[in-house]
Formats: structure tokens, C-alpha cells, sequence
């Protein structure tokens, strides 16, 4: 407001003085908004991809076990090197934050089939730190390291619950009951897990739903491997492991079973 | 006209004073809550005493907030149920909380009286709305479901017969009351089902002649009185 | 158990029995609500001073049912609040009514403190909540436009400006509140529509150059001082 | 699992301190915008002058506000956006308070890039988000019709030619950009009808002639190039 | 449960017991449902030939007042006597209320239209008591003179205050700028009525729902006289008179006005 | 058009007096359904034949409480259905006990007209309305998994064969009504699940061998015909 | 313009016309398909041929009503979507009753082909969406659980064995599907607890070694293809 | 079954790709909707022919993007209703354009069949839903009281005159259609507060006289026979 004559001045024609402005303005929302559907569009893509990993994870079964672990890894270096790979070359600095909400879905997913495939594999969690070490050479568009940030990986991991319940019932569908019993345990640390995370942090209405699926799958698993003890506590224990044998998924299980 | 709003305004300040320390309080009372639930989990795989024992280490914290609240409420007395929603629903998962590590210590219904003095709330600025203490109770009922189906799939099979005979009797005692169609009674309408799921277990275990193979187990995880003794 | 519910039971069913005269005074208090309102819808059409008159003669009956409550509060100390809810709804009616009719004669503002001498709420068992009063007044400027649209069609061309100045002045004194993001605030909000909404009216006469035509018609609208003594 | 979740616990409170943070500083910036907004009020009666030159005065606030809110920001660089929410409404009512005084005094837009030198935004750290700045646009013109209205009421009759040469100027500036589907797109099809609104003004006032019988009065409202010079 | 023994003889073939109690329970529930089946059918053949006679009602113009209106009046005769009599002719003792939300929705709309061209004209209310006498000769199934309740009554007036609302604007619309003031007062005194009379009456959401509709209807149409008669007052008055002359379709306007 | 509306409310009024009846009579109802459940409880876990008995002593009140309603409609002939949701719920309540008790009593189902003469209802002021009295059904229908459950896990093992030819047939029956989509024909879907639970426990049952060893223990429960003839 | 206009109502009243004939032919439908349910219901105690046989009575209806279907939509060609919705919960009960009849015959499913063929849909103005024929094996694969338990019941022992493998292959092929998280996801769910179920059966059955004890029942059951001939 | 449900696959994925295909033409179709929008904005201020000429421009693109609808659409021939979601919103601004320039260039009304020709639909693959052309003119009808509003600013005093005209013509016309209380009524509705409003300011310049003063300026606004011969 230093100048009020020339404002004055500039007010007298208003029409061109607007429309450069605004041309100025529109270039750069259509800049943010192109950047935008392309990381939606990889985010979408990435998340179709997830998907599919999941899908398969549920399709193996004994034989096709090291084959279809092999098949999902390959699967999600390629999503990495291709979509997140796309997304992060489209980020730089604000931009991280200011679009996540246009790529976190993807990640999300991600996040779920890559702890998934961790765990059929290893019947380990796959930590954020360890996930984003397969990160460690993507670099965003001002060449920071891209990684994936603690509420997207959380996020992903309460879904991972959902994979996990089917899981655990198909198991027991498909007679690998012991898988049951083992993957309860699992989810059930993953709940006090995220139960003691956000003890007093408020995250409102998304992670409280959240919470709220995880402890239905959770009881869900639990409901399950009542059924499977139950109905197993009629027989022999020799009976049952007998009927067992070599059916299980999920490496470790005789071990804890 | 300025003048008396000036007044007005100075009257919702107040008030707006008071509901940031209740807030405040009973922010704390949920993190309070939720560790205490937290420390309830490992019930559900592994030994219930040493749960049991966590727990009940949240009960000081409880107190120091309810006097607290008590003390707010000293500074604008015959207001308690003007901001009675702002612990309303904590004080109902208090309620569940203490009665149901209660219910797991002694195998009883912690009473009214109980609760209070459970959170030092003798004296007379705060008390527990008994419709919350009521619908506290309606909560530990729902989580008995989930309880016993864990403890028999860890082999204690006499916990169904234990938590179904609780169950009916709690069920019966709310029938005593005269619940009109409102919130409670749809809440006291779910002890109904928790009853039925509790039923069925119990019925699996039965049916399964298994209630016999497990009076050995059993005994280690309803925790000795020795064992609770030390606890207190 | 049994015992301990026999007690609860007692002391819900007290609080039916007091909810239930409540509901019976309240629902009293919305008959002579409805027909103070009912004698008001004349101002629409036809005279006004006839209808202020008629109205008022509802605001004994208000004052009885106000004792009433009063007395029922009396029985439980320090529960105004807990029942709150019951009268909340039609004490902001209340207010609106009463100062709707007290703008009417004397095109000034009724204080929190005018309301409860007119409903007789001296005592300290009941009196008006602060909120709900400043909630009657959000009503009261709803129905202003509604006033002042019937009163131009019926020629009294000076009603837009006395009313834009008094809505201009609520509208001011709302701001010195310091409303949080709530119910009250949204109603406040409303105030500005209404604002807007009567000074459209008043530009529809002020561009047509009426407002000068009027100044006779107006004076038999507001009422007189004289006739307004006799009113009372 | 523990030391894992341990090390996200502490990730995650980091954003809770800040947080904690931004919510005081925005509150003290909502209180600084109902002043002055307060401080425009009496526009709409009396001398416009006066009004802009106190309104003007809270503009220092803002930029000690807005300072702040860099500096807590400066502690997590990159994450303005994630944190963005905390500040939205307030800033856009901030734009739309400075483009309207603006208005008041100059006739013309406030660019984005002048917003940023009126609140002191230099640096990096902070900066007035470009959607922001457009909906707090949008926010303006939503006031113009009630200003025209008084103003035409209060006899400025040249006020609904300047306004809709504005408005229609702005409406077509806003039709540069490529909205989408958005929030930002209903609010841009609110100008439309502000328009609508000051073309019919517009249209009262020359059916009737009126447009020359007060370009006296109006610059008197419009204050003149002087008098805005002793206002800075 | 006099006879135990007979029961627990019969218990010994309960599916030929129970089919016959449930085929007799089947032939009571169809015939209801065919009756309620027939009664909608006749229900909404009255209300879409009654909506019909609003919508002429709404197509009235100077010119094809006198046509119109007989047309309408005609109409009218014509539901009654097929739609509303074969409603009458299903109904006898307990059914009249038994099956009332099956038929309600018709009369209400008849009530609608009836009320409406009585309105128009001769700028009356017509009561319920007169339009109960023109069902005087129509008998129910056995043989009691068939009605309408004042519920159905009521609620019909009070949809008939959206035709008035219609009518007042397309007045104005059409330049006749007497109709709105007029049926401005009609609609006041309609509106004031219903007010006392629930006023210690709660009859529920329906109702209350139907009272805030009034009101939205009733304020349109003072606005409506309110722009009519600040655009108006700019000029003498026989100017206006003159560009009103004979455009009303509304009896009495100029006596009111 | 005052008169006109006098006459109005003279006619709702009378129908506000019938229903201020009903209520309380409904009321008294509701009491008496309470007090009959609860005499039904024990069959959950000790002797059904005293809980019948008990539960039956309860049926005086409803032909005294059903006779007062025919008497309050004796005085609107022909407005059965128009007063009908007042007892509605009750009535389904009451044939749910009914045909409950006499399903324990005489394992076969009780007729529309046995419901009718066990309340008195010969008259024709009142009757049940047949939708009424096939939700009862469906209600009794719901109740009997719950049983069946209860019953193996007392070691009664022949009655999840009886149930399930019961339900198979009530399930058949109410095949033949041709229910159209509405609320009759969700709760007849339920019976499906009753009845499909009921066959998971028959062949928990058969799977196990357990049919044979349990006719002694059954007959103790069927009571025996010396036996009920004692009760009436 | 009135012309025009007198052929759009035409065309709009065609419409309404083509709604109430598919709502009238939809409504048969309805009956057809619980006439043919009700067939079904014997399946679940006595013999199935005779069951299946009677059922497969009714197909010529489902033929005779979805020719009709045809002729309606040949009155308006490429409008199937347009009126969709009337017909889709039928199709979708037809589907499943088709293809429940058809595996009880030949132990295998009935492909989307076959199921046009069966219901006479040869022309092209009519066929079946291909969602409705998943959704409709979905409501199949619900069914079996209940038939299964209900067989072993019977003793009909191998009956667990062919269901398992029907409802894995099936299972296996709707996992080809990729399917997004929509309805069909959710109903495909449940697929896997069905299949669980059988499993559970099949676990009971074959740890009791009574597999093969009743090869010689199970070939009454699945009726032999010389008796299927007879039923074509 | 694995090769069946691979094919289905196929055939799911198959309508997801049309989807994204009709998503991106839609796409295209909004920004050809905005700029041919932009184009009529000079309308309200000055020369109407140029910005008629503009517009029109843009309405070969439509027919571009139509052309390409349609032939998506071929590859899945009768499913124009199951996507017509998709360009529904879409359709209906078009046809508010294409009759609005229409209007202003020949006065009379766009028919349905002159839609489908100005956007090359003569194929039979895509068409222009009824019901999308008939709110479509009501999106018309909305926009013509601005229209005249500024036309009379600018003193072109002959439009309110063809306006309502042309406006009761179509009020009439849609009286024809019976319409039911749906979306399409409300509608409707909309038309008579057009009409209303363009009688008003009809009113208002016959009154001052204004009817006659314009005729020469009118005829250069509705541009002149031989310049729309150029247009073409
Ligand atoms: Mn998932
Ligand atoms: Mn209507």
C-alpha cells in the first residue's frame, strides 16, 4: 500500500491488469493440479498393483508357496521402481506434505502387500526402518531420499489386519489349521501395539476407526482359533497333528502351535 | 445494550474457563483409560495376574483426576450435570475398567458404593451418576464374550460356566429395573446377547465333555486369594 | 446382587417420577407457548396493538408454570441441570415471545434480568440459563424480517430503518461475545441473514423514496405510550 | 514389536508439540480478526473513512501473528502443509478482510503477492497458500451485495456501477482458472450470484435515474487520494 | 388349554394341523392384502386424477375461467364417483381404519383439489362438513355413508396452502398482482387457525413438518405481496388499477384490495 | 373460519381422551410382560416345570388388562385399527409368552383362537390382529436357539430333535402365507437362522452318539401330562 | 411448442407405462420364485429327488415370465440399464435356485450360458448381467453350509467331501476376478466362511472315521444319472 | 471353471476400461462446457453478436467429443443407461447453451430433434436423454431474468417484452407434462420465479413509459437476419 498512485492508476484498467494476475494464478493452480492427477494416477496404479500381490498371497498354497513368494517380491520391486518411483520423482520439498493426500493411498497399499509378503515369508514384521532401506536409492525431484512416513506406514499396517483375518480363516478353510493360532498372536501384539501408540494422541475419526477394524478382525482370528481348539480338544492331540501335516503356510507354526 | 453483554460475555468466559480445565482433565483421563485397556490385553494370550496386577496400577491416576474434577466443581457448585457430558463417557469406561478387573480378581460385581470409593470420591462435590455406573456395567458385560472364548481356546474350560452364571445373574438383576425405552435399555438388551454368545461357548465345552480335563488349569488363572492378597 | 438393584431401582424410579411432572408442566408450558404465539400471527394482517395486548395476557400462565417447575427443582438441589434438556426448547421460546412483544412496545431489548421478574424466577431454585436467553434472542431476530416484509405491505414505511438500527445493535453486541464454534455461534451467524435480509428491505424503500410517506400510519403501529400504559 | 512401536510413539509426538503450538497462536489470530472485523461494522451506517483507517490498525497484528506461525514452522521445514488446516479458515478470513479494506480504499484487487508484503511474509518459512488466498476472494465478494445495498440505501448511487464493474471484472478473472470439481468451484459460483445481486441494484438505480444525482455524495465515501495518504 | 390331551394328540401330526391353521391364516392375510392391493390402486387413480384438476386449476387464465372451472368441477364429480366410491364400496366397520394408509393418500389429494377449485371460485374455504355432503349418497360396504375424517381433512388443507403459493406467484407472474394480497389473507387466516388448533395437540412429526411447510408457503406469498406492493407504491394508484383491469382470476380481489 | 376450526378441535380432542386410556392401560401391560419374563428366566438353568407354573400365574393380569382396553374401544366402535400402535408391541410381547409356555407345556403351537380365549377376548370390542399374532410366533421362534443350547448343555439331548421338527414345520407353514416384502417378511427370514442353529446343535448332537442316552433326563423336563394337569 | 411439448408427455407416460408392466410381471416372479423354494424345502429331511424334481417344475414359469420381461424391454430397445434396478434382487434369487438345482444334479456349476439357455434367453433383449449371475452363486455358496450339516445329520457322510471341493474350486475361480472393494468383494467373503464351515463338517466327519460308512446312503442322495434322465 | 471365470475377468475388466474412456471424454466435455460459457460472458455488458459468433465456435468441439461418446458406447451396444451417469450433468449444460445462443439469435426454442442434429447425433448409438434436454431448458429459463436485468441497464427496454413471452410460452409447454413430484417439478417450479421476475421488470418499464424509447437500439442486440446468415 506504498503506492496508491499507481494503484490508482492500474484501477482505471482493471480488466488487463486481472487477467494477467489471475493468468499467473491459473498456471500455477493447472501446474499443482496436473502434478496432482499424475500422482493420483500412480497412486492409483500403485494400489491396483498392491492389490494384485495381495491377491496372490491369498492364492498360494504348499506347492505353489516359493514360486508365488518369488513372483509377489519381484512383483513389488517392480511397483517400487515403477509407481512410487513416479511419485517421488513428482515431489520436492512442501510438496511432500502439501499432496500426500493425491499419493498416500498407494503407499498405503503398499505398505499392506509389503508387510504381508514380509510376514508369509519370514513370519516377521517388517519394520518401517526396513522398508524404507528398500527406499534408500529413490530420490524425490530435489535428489532428498524418498521415504514413506510413519502415518502412511501406520495406516497400511491397520489394513495388513484385514489380510491377515482372511488369511487365518482360509487357513483353516483350506485345513492348515495351526496358521490360525499363529497369526492371532501376531495381530493380537499389533493391537496393544497401536492400543499403547495412541494412548494420548488424538487421531481422530480415521484412526479410531481403524482401531475400531483391527479389533473386529481381531476377534474375528481369536473366534476362529476357538472354533479350531475346540473342536480339535475332542481327539488325540496326534490325531489332530497328524491330519496336519505339511499343510501350513506360514513358516514357524509347529514351533508355536 | 453494550454494557449487559459486556457481562454476558464475562458469564460465558467462565464457563468456557471451567469446560477448558475439565477438558484438560479429562484428556488425561482418557490417556489414564486407555493404558489401563492396554494393560488389560495381554489377558487375552497370556497370564492374567500379571495383567491384572498392571492394571490395577492405574487406579492412583484415576483418583488424582477425580479429584480434580471434584475440585473444578467445587468453584460452581449445583453445576455437575451442566457439564456432566464432559466425563460421561470416561467415567463409563472407568466403570467397565474397575469392574471388570474386579469381576477377575473376586469373581463379583463391583457395587456402587465400590466404584466410589475405588476413586476417592467421598466427598460430595462429585459422585458417579448412577445411569453411568449402570451403563459401565453394560460394557464389561459385552467384553465377558470375547474373554471367555480366549480362555477356552487357552484350555481353561471351566471360565464359560463361571462368566455364565455371572451373566444371569446380572441379567436378572437389571430386570429388577424399571428401564424405560431409552438408551440404557437398549444397552441392557445386549447383556441379553452377551449371555447367549457366553451360553454357546459354554455349551461347545460341554458338549465336548471338556469341562472335567481342565479344573487343573483353571485354578492358576482365577488367581489364588494368596496370590490377590499380595496384589493389594 | 438383587438387594443392591431393589435400591437402584428406587432411585431411578424417583428420577422417572420427577422427569415426569417436569414433562407435564413442560408440556403446559408448550400450550400457552402455542397460544401466545397463535394471538401474535394477527400483527400480520391487521392491528398490532390488539395482538400485543392478547399476547400478553399468556404471560401469567407462563409465570404459574415457571412456579411450578421451581417447585419441582426444589425437591432435587443442585439438578437443575440434570433435567435442563426438559424446559431447555421452550424457555428459548419463552424468551423469544416475551422479548418479541417487549420490542413491539417499546422497541428496546429485554434484559436477562427483565425476563426472569416477568416469569417470576426471583427465587434461586430456577432461573433462566444464560445461553438459552441469548438463544431466545437469536429467535427473536429470525422473525424480524418476516415483521418487517408484512409491516411495509401494510404501509408503515418507517419500520425497515427503526428495525435495521435495533438488529444492527444486537448484531454488534453478539460480537463482543467471544462465541466458541458452537450451537450459539451458528444462531448468531443467523443474525447477519436477518440483518442483511431488513436492510434489503429498507433499500427497497429507501429507493423508492417511501419512507417519507409513512411517518403518519407508523405512529398508530407503535403503539402510543398512553395506549401502552392502559396495556399494562 | 515394543522398542518398534516405541520409536513411532516418539515420531508421532513431535507433531503433536507443534500442533499444541499452532493452535495457541491461531486462537490469538482469530481473536485479531473479529476486532477488526468489528471495526468495519460501523461501514455500514456511518463515515467509511474512520472504519477503514481503525480497521487498518489490527493489520500490525497479523503480521506479529503470522511471524510466529513462521517461526514454528521454521523447526519443521517442508511440513507447512502438513500442518496447513491448523491456519486455512483464519488466513482466508485474514485475505478476505485486507482484499476488502483494500477495495475500500483503492477501487482494485489486492494481488497474493501484495497480501504476502501486507502480513510480512518474506521469508520461506511461511507463505499465503494460493487457494486460500482465492477463496478469501471469494469471501469478499460474498459482503459486496450487503455493502451496496446500504450504500444505495444510504444515497452513494454510483456505488452498484463500481461494485459490478468490479465483480463482473473478478467473475472473469476466476473463469481464467481451470477449476475443478472442487470446494474452491462452488465458492466461485457464489460471485456469480453476488453479481446477480449488484446488477439488480445497479438496474433499480438506473430505471430511476438516480446514477447522477449523487456522484457529490460519492466521494465522500470514496475517500479521496489525500485523505488515504494521512491514513498511512 | 382346557383340553391337554386332545392337544397332545394332535401334536403327533402337527404338519396337518399347522397347514390348516396356516391355510386359513393364509386366506384371511390375502384377502386383506388383495382389499389394501385394490385400495392403493384406487388411492392413487384419485390422486393422480385429482392432481390433474389442480394442475388445470393452475392453467386458468381470464379467457378459460368459466370453461375451466366447469371442467374442474366435473372432474371432481367424476373421482368421486368411480376412484373415491370404490375406495367406499372396499370398507366396512374396523377396515375404514384398518386400511386407512392404504386410501389416505387419494382423499388427501381430492381434499387438495376440492378445497382448491371452491377457492377459486367462489374465494371460499370449503368446509368439511359441505364436502361430506357430497359423498351423502355414497355408502360404504355396509351400507354406512361413507366419509372423510378430519385427519384426512386436515392434512389435505394444509398441501392445499403449496397450490395457493403456486397460484400467488404465478399471479403476479401472469400480471395479476390482485390474486397474491388476496390469497395472502386467506392463507394468513388458514395458517392462524391451524395454530390454535394444536395447540395442546401434539400430533406428531407429520404434523409439525406440515405446519413448517405452511409457514415457508405463507411467507413466500408475503413476499410476493410485499414485492407487488413496493414496486407498486412508486406510482399513483390508478395507474396500477389500470394495468390490472380484469386480469383476476380470483372472485373479490378488487373488493379486498 | 374460527368456528369451523372450533369444530375441529372438538373432534381431535375426543380422540386425545381415548388414547390417554389406552396409554395407561398399555402401561400396566408392559408391567405385566416384565413380571412374566422374568418368571421365565430360571428355565435357563434349574426346573422348567415350576418356572411355568410361575410364569402361568401371570395370565389373569393380561385378561384383566385386556378386558379394560375392549372396554375403553367399546366406546369408539369400529377404531380398533385406528388406535392400534398403542399395543401393538405389547400384544406380539404377549402371544411370544403365550405360545412360548404352551410350546413347553404341549410341544405343539397355540392357535390364533387359543391365544384369543386364553385373554378373554370373545367379545368383539377386541381380538388380536393376525399380523400381531404371527410376529409373536416369530418371536417365539427366536427365543428357542437359545433354549435348545441351554437344554443340551443340562444334558437334555433330545430337544434340539424336537425343536428342530417344531421349526421346520412352523418354518414350512409360514410358507404358505404370502408374505409380501414388508416387516412380517423380514422376521419370518429369521426363523430360517433359528432354525438353522437349532440343526448345527442337532448335529453336535447326532455327530456325538449323544441322542440315546438322554431320554430319561428329557422326560423329567417335557413334564408329564399328571404333572401339567396339576398346574391348571 | 405445445406440440412438441404433447409428445414429450407421450413419451414420459410411455415410460411409466413400461415400469408398471415390468413391476406387474416382477411381482409373478416373486411368487415363482417362492413356490420353487418352497419345493427346495424337503431337501433338508427326506428324500432330494423328489425335491429336485418338483422344483425343476417351476423353471417353465421363471421361462414363461422372463420371455415376457423380453417383450416389455423389445418395446424399448437398448433401455435393459435404464430399468435395471426392477428386476435385479429376483434375477439374482432365480440365478441361485438355478444353479443350487443344477448341483444337486450334476455336482457341478451351472455356467452364464447355461443359465440363459435354461430360462429361454436366446434373443438378445434380454440376458443376464453378469454381476447378478455372480451375485446369485454367492447366494448359492450361503446355502450349502446348512445343506451340508443337515446331510451329515442324515447320515449321508461323503456329502462334506463333495461340497468342500465344489466350494474350493469355487472359491478359487472368483479369486481370478481381481475384485475391487465393492458389494461383490463383500459377498465373495463369505464365500470363504461357507466354505470353512464344510471344512469344520468335513474335519468332524473324517476324525470319526464315518466317511466311509455311508457310501451306500450318500448314492440315494445324489441321485443317479439314469433317475436324472428320467427327470429331464 | 477357472476358464469361465477367466473370461469374466475379461469381461469386468472390459467395463472398467469403458469407464475410464467415457470419464476422459467427459473430462474434455467440462472444459468445452467453460469455455463456451466464457464465451456468452460479454453478453451482460456489451455487443451480444460478437459474443454469439464466439460461442458458437466452441460447437463443433461438442460434436467432437459426442461423436467420440457414441462410439465408445458402439463397442457395448443397449448400454447407454448403464453409464449414463457419467455425462448426464454434463448433457444438461450443453443443451442450456446450445438453447440459450439458439434463443438469442432466432427467439424461439431449440427443439430436442435440432439438439441431436446441431451435435451430429443422427447415429442411433447416442442420443439426448429426455429428461436431460428438459431440465436442461430449465437451466435456460434460470438464466434469462440476469439476462434482462442487464439487457434494461443498458437500456435495451424491448427484452423484458420477448423475454416473457418467450418464458410463459414454456411455462405453458411444460404444464402439458403432468410432471410428478419429482426433481424434474421442483424444476419446473423454477420457471414461474423466472417468469415472475421478468414480469416485474416488464412491469417497471411499461410504467415509466420506457417500451417505445429502445426499438432502435433493441434491433441491433437481437442481431438482424442477414448478420445470422453470416454466422452460419
Ligand atoms: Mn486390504
Ligand atoms: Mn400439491
Amino acid at each position: 500500500m506504498a503506492e496508491p498512485a499507481e494503484k490508482k492508476q492500474r484501477a482505471m484498467a482493471p480488466d488487463a491488469t486481472l487477467s494477467s494476475q489471475f493468468e499467473k494464478y491459473a498456471a500455477e493452480l493447472d501446474a499443482t493440479n496436473e502434478k496432482r492427477e499424475r500422482l493420483v494416477k500412480a497412486s492409483r496404479d500403485a494400489t491396483i498393483s498392491s492389490k494384485k500381490v495381495i491377491f496372490l498371497i491369498h492364492r498360494i498354497n504348499e506347492a505353489s508357496k516359493q514360486t508365488l513368494l518369488e513372483q509377489a517380491e519381484r512383483d513389488l520391486a517392480y511397483i517400487r521402481s515403477t509407481h512410487i518411483s513416479r511419485i517421488a520423482r513428482e515431489l520436492q520439498g512442501i510438496e511432500y506434505w502439501k499432496l500426500r493426500r493425491a499419493y498416500s493411498p498407494g503407499l498405503q497399499e503398499f505398505v499392506e502387500a509389503a508387510t504381508l509378503v514380509e510376514y508369509c515369508k519370514t513370519g516377521k514384521f517388517l519394520t518401517l526402518e526396513n522398508l524404507n532401506k528398500t527406499f534408500l536409492e529413490m530420490k524425490d525431484a530435489s535428489a532428498t531420499p524418498f521415504i514413506i512416513n510413519v502415518e502412511d506406514y501406520l495406516l497400511g499396517v491397520g489394513d495388513l489386519t484385514g489380510e491377515l483375518m482372511r488369511l487365518a480363516i482360509s487357513g483353516v478353510a483350506n485345513g492348515q489349521r495351526g496358521v490360525s493360532q499363529f497369526v492371532c498372536s501376531f495381530v493380537q501384539a499389533l493391537y496393544e501395539g497401536f492400543s499403547l501408540l495412541f494412548y494420548n494422541v488424538d487421531y481422530g475419526k480415521d484412526m479410531n476407526k481403524k482401531m475400531e477394524t483391527m479389533l473386529q478382525n481381531l476377534v474375528k482370528i481369536e473366534t476362529t482359533c476357538y472354533s479350531v481348539h475346540v473342536r480339535g480338544s475332542e481327539y488325540p492331540e496326534s490325531m489332530i497333528v497328524d491330519s496336519l501335516e505339511q499343510q501350513d503356510i506360514v513358516p514357524g507354526i509347529h514351533t508355536s502351535f | 445494550m453494550e454494557q449487559q453483554f459486556e457481562s454476558f460475555r464475562q458469564q460465558l468466559d467462565e464457563s468456557v474457563v471451567v469446560r477448558e480445565q475439565l477438558r484438560s482433565i479429562v484428556s488425561d483421563l482418557d490417556s489414564a483409560i486407555r493404558l489401563m485397556h492396554a494393560a488389560l490385553l495381554p489377558l487375552y494370550h497370556h497370564s492374567s495376574i500379571e495383567a491384572i496386577h498392571k492394571a490395577k496400577g492405574h487406579i492412583s491416576e484415576f483418583q488424582r483426576l477425580y479429584t480434580k474434577l471434584g475440585e473444578v466443581l467445587k468453584s460452581c457448585p449445583g453445576e455437575y450435570y451442566r457439564y456432566h457430558d464432559h466425563w460421561r463417557n470416561q467415567t463409563q469406561q472407568v466403570i467397565f475398567l474397575l469392574s471388570f478387573v474386579n469381576w477377575l480378581e473376586f469373581g463379583n460385581l463391583l457395587s456402587h458404593g465400590e466404584v466410589e470409593s475405588l476413586l476417592d470420591l467421598q466427598q460430595k462435590e462429585f459422585f458417579v451418576d448412577l445411569e453411568d455406573y449402570l451403563i459401565g456395567l453394560c460394557n464389561m458385560s459385552n467384553e465377558l464374550p470375547r474373554y471367555v472364548v480366549n480362555q477356552v481356546t487357552a484350555g481353561i474350560y471351566d471360565c464359560p460356566k463361571r462368566v455364565s452364571l455371572f451373566l444371569s445373574d446380572l441379567y436378572a438383576a437389571f430386570r429388577i429395573l424399571n428401564l424405560r425405552n431409552d438408551f440404557l435399555r437398549k444397552r441392557f438388551d445386549g447383556i441379553k446377547y452377551d449371555l447367549k454368545k457366553v451360553e454357546e461357548v459354554l455349551y461347545d465345552v460341554q458338549i465336548r465333555g471338556l469341562l472335567n480335563t481342565s479344573s487343573q488349569l483353571a485354578s492358576t488363572v482365577q488367581p489364588s486369594t494368596d496370590e490377590l492378597m499380595q496384589l493389594q
